[in-house]
């Protein structure tokens, strides 16, 4: 595999610091990752020299941030193969298009005692924003459960669907476990019932090559901030045919053709769905994140990350007093566990001091956690720049925390 | 030379290299804006009554109205625009298109619009909608090429 | 006064660049700002040392930047003079800001047959939210019209309030016109019939010192990026009383307390209505912009560019085929303006050439442009960084313009 | 030295110069943690049936139960967390503010937290909390003394 670790670290500034006197070991990537030197100077070129904002300016700056805009549209368009440009809207991030799409869409089609279908395993920004739904238009949302190894109980969907089922929203990379949730079968069993689906990729684009029309879901999601890129900026991918349908989330400049106080007609795909300023500087350092991406492999990434959680996963049960959580076959890149006896906060306090950088806690996923009943789990979450010797002194600190808390 | 003269006798691209020549003795924009300027008052002016919402090219920070007809075989554009330099654009692309069939103007590839400098204007985005005049002849040229064949 | 712009200028390394062979002249800082070095540095710093998700982590960096970005929120309260940091929500700007506002105020407080004012000035972002909204709920949308000159009607408001209005909603600066409108009468005024004031300071805050408390608004939104801050980061401040009765925005991360599929609570303020990832480095960004502008003056800067204005002004009007909108006596900032017999797109394309960056169209006002029958203008708007040579530049450029197309 | 003890014959300022003490052998944070871990084994561990949610602070990643009980003008506190480097934090307060008297409480300058080294978990979106403890106790401190003065 032409996949030079230690080269590829070295675009990365920040995996040089130190934290207390120790060599950083960043295991928190689940939550966001850090930015490649191309990414930073494709920000701070922006910043020196041509800033300006886009779409409505005649002027040369303008043209010039406009058309990087553009074009990073249809670099995100190429990166997840969606069909056209007018189906990549950029948000702030996935939540925010998660929210969008349920006011949207809840507009257009949810109406009392329908009901939309999340699962058990979702992050809570593919929970709240349909329960807020549900609440408003007093329908209804049923819950696919999973199994104690962190697999969906697809023969649940099976019963769940009806003709008042609406849509089905999924995440497709658990954050809490890594299952890979099997989304080709459930658009699948979906679609024979012309339901559409929600996919929530924020943990998946980074760590697995997505092909949205092979997939063929409705609705994409994802964070630009967990795939090498800046904050503040993300992604609704959605069929045409949805969006051209649904009302727009929001309103202000650049979503509209004709405003009068009579009457507002909106603007054509995809700026219908783009009210205001957008982060084009977000969205131009996105495109530089994924061409960066795409120049070393999705496909040798996901292989590295596997190696590592495979090495991980094995050295951590050795240990024999770590449980882990989601042991699930298909699974990428998260490593949720408890050392026994232990609280996660300890676990978490302790690795800290040795510099090592993880999340503690829900993850944002109380009901995965309280599947469990258990408060919280320690999650190590791998990145394209981790290496093995990582994977080693997170054990040693796993070690080293027994020790202490014995 | 007028561009009436222009259309019947000359290929597409003897006029694109015709622009492009009369384009390279200026290498200040603003003496391309003059010619432009100048361009624009020989654009064979739409009738007032085809000034209508339908005949509105969208896109444009200006208004450009678009009109085709049919005739024997070819297309004849005709157009105008608030402002005055879309309207020697515009002027432009009738002055290559004008008087041609179907097929060429599906076919055809306009580089004179690099060659003088005008390429940007080519960008989705522009304001100017250069793209949607084009879009939108090559869409009349397709439609009368349905229609009569 | 100790205000130095030939050293200023050198604070933004984007002003000496070139366009076409010539110095950029930028007057486009109506639609955005450009970036000191100090903002763009501390952007850098982030990537290349701090960056890291914030919240919910328990390590090092994690806390580094929840402290940095909750000290961003207290940077941004005392530059209003808000009372408290709990009434300061990030957004990803004013468009945002106000949506959000739209969405939970009208959930909250707007029922069928209830009035919303706004005034034929507003940015198409404080119109389309609240068309949508009235739309969604039956409601109606009322509208305070302005004078010739561009200064609102005041005497319209008494009578449009009434036992039905529910909330007003005004353009603190006007972005097409440059007028500042008297938001302290039109707040008193709608207090004593205890109606709330939603100011939208998008082109207020860059320019003249803003202080809430004083103002007395109940709601107020701005975005980072027309206040030298990067591009994905605004305001939405809001006085806690409003704030603790509205329901949040959005749901997802962070802004939840509990989460069940049967019942979900959620956070205290100012997290309620922040779910999600935050743009936690454009809020930082947005803190150091700030303390940038502290650092000069606000009240420097405003008698800067109001000199800038006076000078534009006059050198424009003494041409004698310039026509100027928005001739009220209480301006800042906005020349807004057409040359006789000739389009602004054709003045706009040409002032580019010349390397002068001006806005040409409606500005996101279509109304203002059907106030006076006209299909747009040209606009030149004055930053801190402007100077007397950049406003010649201008003034030569529409010479140049007149002579063109005559 | 037993937590006890010492309540009742030091000051708040002599506690907290025995604790910086005490502190001032470790220059490793894993030493840092084993005292807190060592402490934490001191705390006068909450009675059972008083660890229900109402005596539950806020804004902690791990649970710390806190209850407070007057006793002739003064204020005993006891808790217990989940966590155990919490439950050492907590068990530091209690030695420097249990047993005082609510005006003591009220006013107290928690100097030892910067000097032992946790003066970062004093950030108010400290993840462990210790800000909420100091402020529930002193707000249980503000309740008794309005309610007995
Ligand atoms: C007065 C006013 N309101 C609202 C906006 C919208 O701001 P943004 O595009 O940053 O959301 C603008 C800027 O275009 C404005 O000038
Ligand atoms: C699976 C999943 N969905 C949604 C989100 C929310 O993403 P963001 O916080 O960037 O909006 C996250 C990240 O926390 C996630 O892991």
């Amino acid at each position: 595999m032409n996949f030079n670790i230690d080269q590829i670290r070295k675009d990365f500034p920040i995996l040089s610091q130190q934290v207390y006197n120790r060599p950083l070991v960043y295991f928190d990537n689940g939550a966001t990752t850090q930015k490649p030197q191309c990414v930073i100077n494709c920000i701070n070129d922006y910043h020196t020299q041509h800033n300006s904002s886009i779409h409505r300016g005649v002027h040369y700056l303008s043209e010039k941030a406009t058309e990087d805009y553009e074009n990073a549209r249809k670099t995100v368009q190429h990166f997840i193969n969606a069909a056209s440009s007018n189906e990549i809207i950029f948000t702030p991030g996935t939540t925010s298009s998660i929210n969008g799409l349920a006011f949207s869409f809840g507009e257009r089609y949810i109406r009392e005692g329908d009901e939309i279908i999340v699962t058990e395993m979702e992050h809570h920004a593919n929970i709240v924003p349909w329960q807020m739904l549900c609440e408003r238009k007093k329908s209804r949302l049923r819950v696919i459960p999973f199994s104690d190894e962190g697999i969906l109980k697809l023969e649940e969907l099976d019963r769940m669907i009806n003709e008042k089922t609406r849509l089905i929203c999924v995440i497709h990379v658990s954050n809490a476990l890594g299952t890979i949730n099997p989304v080709n079968e459930i658009i699948q069993k979906a679609h024979q019932h012309n339901i559409p689906v929600l996919v929530d990729g924020a943990q998946s684009v980074q760590h697995t090559s997505v092909d949205v029309q092979q997939m063929d879901c409705d609705f994409f999601a994802f964070s630009g901030h967990k795939i090498y890129a800046p904050t503040g900026i993300g992604i609704l991918y959605g069929k045409e045919k949805w969006l051209d349908e649904l009302p727009p989330f929001q309103g202000g400049g650049d979503m509209v053709d004709v405003v009068t106080f009579e009457k507002t007609t909106y603007n054509s795909l995809p700026f219908k769905f783009e009210a205001g300023t957008p982060n084009y500087i977000g969205a131009i350092g996105l495109a530089s994140a994924l061409d960066y991406v795409t120049s070393l492999g999705v496909e040798n990434i996901a292989q590295h990350e596997l190696t590592l959680l495979h090495q991980g996963t094995e050295k951590l049960l050795n240990l024999g007093y770590v449980k882990l959580f989601g042991t699930a076959p298909h699974k990428s890149s998260i490593l949720s566990f408890i050392v026994n006896g232990v609280h996660p906060y300890d676990t978490g306090m302790v690795l800290d001091k040795m510099g090592i950088a993880v999340r503690t806690g829900t993850h944002c996923a109380q009901p995965v956690m309280q599947h469990y009943g258990i408060e919280g789990t320690v999650r190590a979450s791998v990145a394209l720049y981790n290496n093995a010797l990582e994977i080693d002194a997170l054990v040693e600190g796993v070690k080293k925390v027994k020790t202490m808390f014995g | 030379m007028s561009i009436v003269n222009a259309i019947h006798v000359k290929s597409i691209t003897d006029i694109q290299n015709e622009i492009i020549e009369e384009f390279e003795v200026y290498d200040d924009w603003m003496d391309k804006y003059n010619y432009l300027i100048e361009i624009s008052r020989e654009l064979p002016v739409i009738d007032s009554k085809l000034k209508v919402n339908e005949n509105l090219i969208n896109g444009c920070q200006s208004k450009v109205w678009l009109n085709a007809e049919y005739n024997q075989g070819k297309i004849d554009f005709s157009a105008d625009s608030d402002a005055i330099i879309t309207k020697g654009i515009v002027a432009l692309l009738i002055r290559v298109l004008s008087g041609r069939t179907p097929a060429e103007i599906l076919n055809v590839d306009l580089y004179f619009i690099d060659r003088i400098g005008l390429r940007q204007n080519l960008s989705p985005t522009r304001s100017n909608g250069l793209l949607s005049m084009i879009k939108q002849m090559k869409l009349y040229a397709l439609a009368y090429q349905t229609k009569y064949q």
